[in-house]
């Protein structure tokens, strides 16, 4: 698998994310300058945390116009996997990628810690390492993680069955107290309709490693390197 | 050049005698600049002219020492070609005016004089005293900070990984906010801040130059009062994404040669990084000001000298390097600009709209630094606790839950959870533990970073207090098996022209001294903070410590969560000291006795027993002994490992003594029970006392022949009370 | 010219920031409060002299990013 | 009655986020910016129908919340 990582000024957790594809893929991550304009042959897309342009204006606003989102986008519709993780999941929001946005947590305020995820499908390339309907736990870091769309695309994300995980308590009950940001259903990430974009709050790449306090966020990156190699 | 037409010398924060003594110096009256700019030099919080006579004392050496204090941090081997560099500072008062971007442009500074030095920064951490919590400007003081703290930290990316926080009502109008960054370098490739290089290029880099925190040095430097909560100056505003890529941009300039030496623009902006850059390396410098990039039209020479903008730095690069340089800072967007250039004449030339303003001698003004050895008045021993007044307080576990759910004591979660603590996915141990411990990235190695001090022991005895602080670091260090390296400090204190003030000041000096020569444990940067004071009165002595230590094979670290089934063993002595201690001030309601006596020798003989017994891989599970006692500490780690545990009590006069006394030198390891004779046995061979007191088991924590509280009563007393602090209106 | 943009949650859309404005006002004795909006004023200093090229500038701008269009409305006004 | 609050930085106070936004505008092509300067803009729906009361209310509300006013000034219009 040929994955790439796209840096924006202020992305912070591209290392760490390259770090975990390394290890799953075992061949060096390319990483991406955000003022490129064309991207090689990628079987992978990872747009990765941090603040990109400090997340002024509106969280991953700018970045979703800087000159290489026009290839990811181009990339992602000719099918090229991307992965979206927490500020990338705003900007590709923001870019048209996926639906809905990410607004204030509603307590207002950074939260960094790690929560209970349900596995809402297997069938992805994404996912098939988990069990559908598992309880995995993943640590998010963010301040704009309140998933919100208007009621018609919820209905829509629900029913194509394009919620990838949702907050839930130890034992897999998606309510309020497992609600860490507001987020509308507890949804924690969505996919586009064909389920080649990810966009999720939570860290996959910071709970690879036992040392690290778990592997939950492992099975994520052996699954895109078995689906996508 | 034109003389200061009217010298009002006060208002830059020179004394007449200052004055005099730049005048004499200069052999002329000195021009406005000239006034602003030593002004700000002279001041006490550039200057350290107070306190100068007594930081010499601290023990700055040992061959670990790469670069000891003054640089614009401390740089200790750790191995393999690398080194870390770390100092603390303070950001006191614009913290009190201004909590979010008081304590958001503190983290940027403390960020910026670890990069200067070649490091990528890899931790934050942060001290915090606040006032009493029922004071009514408190709950907004706590939530401007902290939400300034992570703001900046979490937006640059470093994680910010431990801290502690403390309230007390001698913070009332003076809150202490102390942050500390640690940061990873090449240890033979280090940037230094001395210029050098007749005819090399003095270059600006960074955001450009505004109207902002004009005179924070000497506001920092004076009491606080009614008419400096008027006359604020305007509040410097940070901008961690700038920050951010002048740290990404330093660094990419820093791997190549083009760099002969560096300096941030922190207190005293362009002043304070241009004079110190010239006397360093005993040159002169010739900038012109005309070229530093403004924010604003029509800056003053005097504004753009004294500025106190956030992200700049000041750098000499070779000529030759100029356009390569150039080029990097523009692939981040920041502003570059070459505004002078290093002389020969030895003096500071400063030139504005064709005028040159300024013309100092720069060896001739360090030279002429005031010092002062100010009068000093020993802090009155305290009368020793007399046991029997302690006898019939209430049950113990009331006493336990009202500890361990004190604001100093409960949880500080509601302010860690607002810190990304896990950004580069090197955490190993997060915040809650001992020590935060951060990987070497992608090595075996760890550094353990841990910051304390007990305000007061510091009260009632600075000596004490002193090596006390320095004692707790060192413990907490090697309570995760880490060797502590060195260390870096805060001292804040109050107006140091009150001679108990200044006592205080060097008694804990004296304190820091004797523990770490006792402990093989120098100090290689830090900062010095007074006149924390308001209408007269002034702080608790805060010598504040932040230590790092060195794990050699992060596999073989401890954590403070035991294992069920595991033995609980207390290594060093419990006499039962209960001056100065919580409990004395929680559930008696008294401040008294003298702080619990630091036998230094004995500090080191248990922590190298401690440390070898963890690097030996025989003990996975250790916590150090600090405020609340045995009983507090268990209860620690019975919440972090999910377990009850049944515990008994070492005989002391009356039960509470040996439950929360505060004997220093302590640890709690829990061990599997076949190790337990062999640690035992190595203790008693190495001096060291040991003994076993209990066993990690069920739901409920037990004293035997007293209580038992389910370990939920235990957490959700522990847990509540910052959430619920913060949650009231 | 100057241009003073305002951006606005369409109505619908949920505004954490304005619930927690609310929210905190009750708190600290302000009665009567049936709702707070929170939302963004942003001042250009524009070089374009022209009110008419002005205008279609700034739309553009607000189109493409001062304003996300799914969630935000716009506003603007020109002056002097 | 509603209230419309505007709070914007004060003169000289550095706005990192007006000036990521000119900057942003600017590599979108947008020429002629000199500067761009972010605030806020609150609305409130209060029951308090006397206009005095209100403005005094809101006055109050700006300086104890909604403003922090050693970096920022407001503004307040009053509207049926
Ligand atoms: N209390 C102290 N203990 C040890 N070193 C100190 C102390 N206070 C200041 N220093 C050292 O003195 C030098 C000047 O300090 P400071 O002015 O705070 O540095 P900077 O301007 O880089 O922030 C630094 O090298 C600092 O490490
Ligand atoms: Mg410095």
């Amino acid at each position: 698998m040929k994955a790439a990582v796209i840096v924006f000024p202020g992305s912070n957790c591209d290392r760490d994310v390259k770090v975990a594809l390394d290890a799953a893929t075992g061949r060096p991550t390319s990483m991406i300058w955000h003022k490129e304009t064309e991207l090689p042959a990628l079987d992978l897309i990872v747009l990765p945390g941090g603040f990109s342009y400090g997340d002024y204006l509106r969280a991953g606003a700018i970045a979703a116009r800087s000159p290489v989102m026009r290839a990811v986008v181009a990339k992602a519709q000719s099918g090229t996997a991307v992965l979206a993780i927490c500020n990338g999941f705003q900007v590709a929001t923001e870019a048209g990628l996926l639906p809905g946005t990410l607004m204030r947590n509603r307590n207002q305020k950074f939260v960094c810690k790690d929560v209970h995820l349900k596995v809402e499908t297997s069938q992805t390339a994404f996912t098939a390492r988990y069990a559908a309907g598992q309880v995995i736990r993943l640590p998010i870091a963010h301040a704009d993680g309140n998933y919100f769309a208007d009621p018609e695309t919820l209905a829509e994300i629900e029913a194509e069955g394009r919620v990838a995980f949702r907050y839930v308590t130890p034992d897999g009950a998606p309510d309020d107290d497992a609600n860490p940001n507001g987020s509308a259903a507890n949804i924690a990430g969505v996919f586009n309709r064909e389920k080649t974009v990810l966009g999720l709050m939570p860290h996959p790449e910071r709970l690879t490693e036992p040392a690290l306090g778990g592997i939950d966020g492992r099975a994520m990156f052996d699954s895109l390197v078995a689906a996508l190699s | 050049m034109t003389a200061a037409a009217a010298i009002d010398f006060a208002s830059h924060g020179l004394s007449r005698e200052e004055y005099e003594r730049l005048k004499a110096t200069l052999g002329r009256e000195p021009t406005l600049v000239e006034i602003g700019v030593i002004g700000a030099l002279w001041s006490e919080h550039c200057s350290y002219k107070s306190s100068k006579k007594w930081l010499r004392r601290l023990p700055s050496q040992a061959p670990w020492v790469i670069c000891g204090p003054g640089e614009n941090a401390g740089v200790v081997d750790i191995g393999d070609g690398q080194a870390a560099v770390f100092k603390m500072e303070s950001h006191n008062h614009p913290s009190f005016i201004e909590p979010y971007q008081g304590a958001a442009t503190g983290v940027g500074g403390i960020l910026r004089d670890v990069f200067t030095m070649g490091a990528r920064p890899i931790a934050n951490m942060n001290a915090l005293r606040f006032g009493d919590p029922a004071h009514p400007r408190t709950r907004h003081l706590v939530a401007g900070v902290v939400a300034g703290i992570g703001g900046y930290g979490n937006c640059v990316g470093v994680p910010t990984v431990g801290g502690e926080c403390g309230f007390d009502p001698g913070y009332n109008e003076n809150i202490l906010v102390n942050a500390m960054t640690v940061g990873l370098a090449d240890a033979a490739r280090i940037f230094y801040s001395a210029a050098a290089g007749i005819g090399n290029a003095v270059v600006y880099v960074g955001s450009k130059t505004g109207r902002d925190g004009i005179h924070g040095a000497t506001m920092a430097s004076a009491e606080f009062d009614e008419a400096t909560e008027e006359k604020r100056p305007t509040v410097q505003v940070g901008d961690p994404f700038t920050e951010k890529l002048l740290i990404e941009a330093c660094l990419e300039l820093m791997a190549s040669d083009a760099i002969v030496a560096i300096q941030d623009m922190g207190a005293a902006g362009l002043t304070s990084s241009v004079f110190e850059m010239a006397a360093k390396g005993e040159v002169g410098i010739d900038l012109d000001l005309d070229r530093v990039p403004t924010r604003e039209p029509g800056m003053s020479a005097y504004e753009i000298m004294l500025s106190e903008s956030q992200e700049r730095m000041l750098m000499v690069l070779r000529p030759e390097r100029a356009d390569a340089a150039a080029a990097i800072f523009a692939k981040w967007d920041l502003d570059f600009a070459v505004i002078g250039e290093v002389t020969g004449s030895g003096h500071l030339v400063l030139r504005h709209k064709g005028e040159t303003v300024a013309d100092l001698p720069v060896a001739a003004l360090s030279a002429e630094t005031p010092e002062y050895d100010r009068p000093i008045r020993a802090t009155p021993p305290q009368a020793p606790l007399d046991a029997a007044s302690l006898a019939g307080g209430e049950p113990l576990d009331k006493s336990l839950l009202r500890l361990i759910s004190a604001p100093e004591l409960a949880s500080k979660r509601w302010i860690w959870e607002q810190y990304d603590h896990m950004v580069m996915a090197d955490t190993i141990q997060r915040p809650g533990g001992d020590a935060a411990v951060v990987r070497v990235h992608g090595s075996g190695k760890a550094l353990a970073i841990s910051v304390d001090c007990t305000p007061r022991y510091c009260a009632a005895d600075p000596e004490m207090g002193g090596a006390q602080a320095l004692a707790e670091v060192w413990r907490n260090l090697t309570a995760t098996g880490a060797k502590p390296l060195a260390f870096t400090d805060c001292l804040n204190f109050g107006n140091p022209e009150r001679p108990e003030i200044m006592g205080a000041f060097a008694a804990a000096i004296e304190g820091l001294r004797r523990a770490a020569l006792a402990l093989d444990f120098p100090v290689v940067s830090g900062n010095v903070s007074l006149y924390n004071e308001t209408q007269g009165r002034g702080i608790p002595p805060t010598p504040e410590i932040g230590g790092i230590g060195l794990i050699a094979d992060w596999r073989r670290m401890a954590i403070i969560a035991p294992e069920l089934g595991h033995i609980l063993v207390v290594v060093g002595e419990t006499r039962g000291h209960l001056g100065q201690s919580l409990y004395l001030a929680k559930c008696l309601g008294r401040a008294e006795g003298p702080p619990p006596p630091v036998d230094l020798a004995a500090e080191r003989r248990h922590g190298d027993f401690v440390r070898a017994e963890i690097a030996a891989g025989r003990l996975r599970s250790c916590h150090d002994l600090s405020d609340g006692g045995i009983l507090v500490g268990v209860a620690e780690m019975c919440l972090a490992g999910r377990t009850g545990a049944k515990v008994r009590l070492p005989a002391t006069e009356i039960p509470a003594m040996a439950a929360f006394g505060e004997d220093q030198g302590r640890y709690l390891a829990a061990l599997d029970r076949a190790e337990v004779t062999g640690f035992l046995a190595r203790a008693k061979a190495a001096e060291v006392p040991a003994a076993e007191i209990g066993k990690f088991d069920g739901s409920d924590l037990t004293l035997e022949g007293f209580f038992s509280i389910s370990l939920d009563a235990i957490r959700t007393a522990h847990e509540g009370w910052f959430p619920g602090y913060m949650a009231a209106p | 010219m100057k241009a003073k943009v305002h951006i606005t949650l369409k109505p619908g859309v949920l505004d954490p920031q304005g619930k927690a404005i609310a929210h905190a006002l009750a708190a600290l004795g302000f009665g009567g409060i049936a709702e707070a909006r929170q939302g963004k004023y942003i001042e250009i200093d524009l070089a374009e002299a022209d009110r008419a090229r002005a205008q279609a500038a700034v739309e553009a701008m607000c189109k493409q990013l001062l304003a996300n269009t799914v969630i935000e409305n716009y506003s603007i006004e020109l002056a002097e």
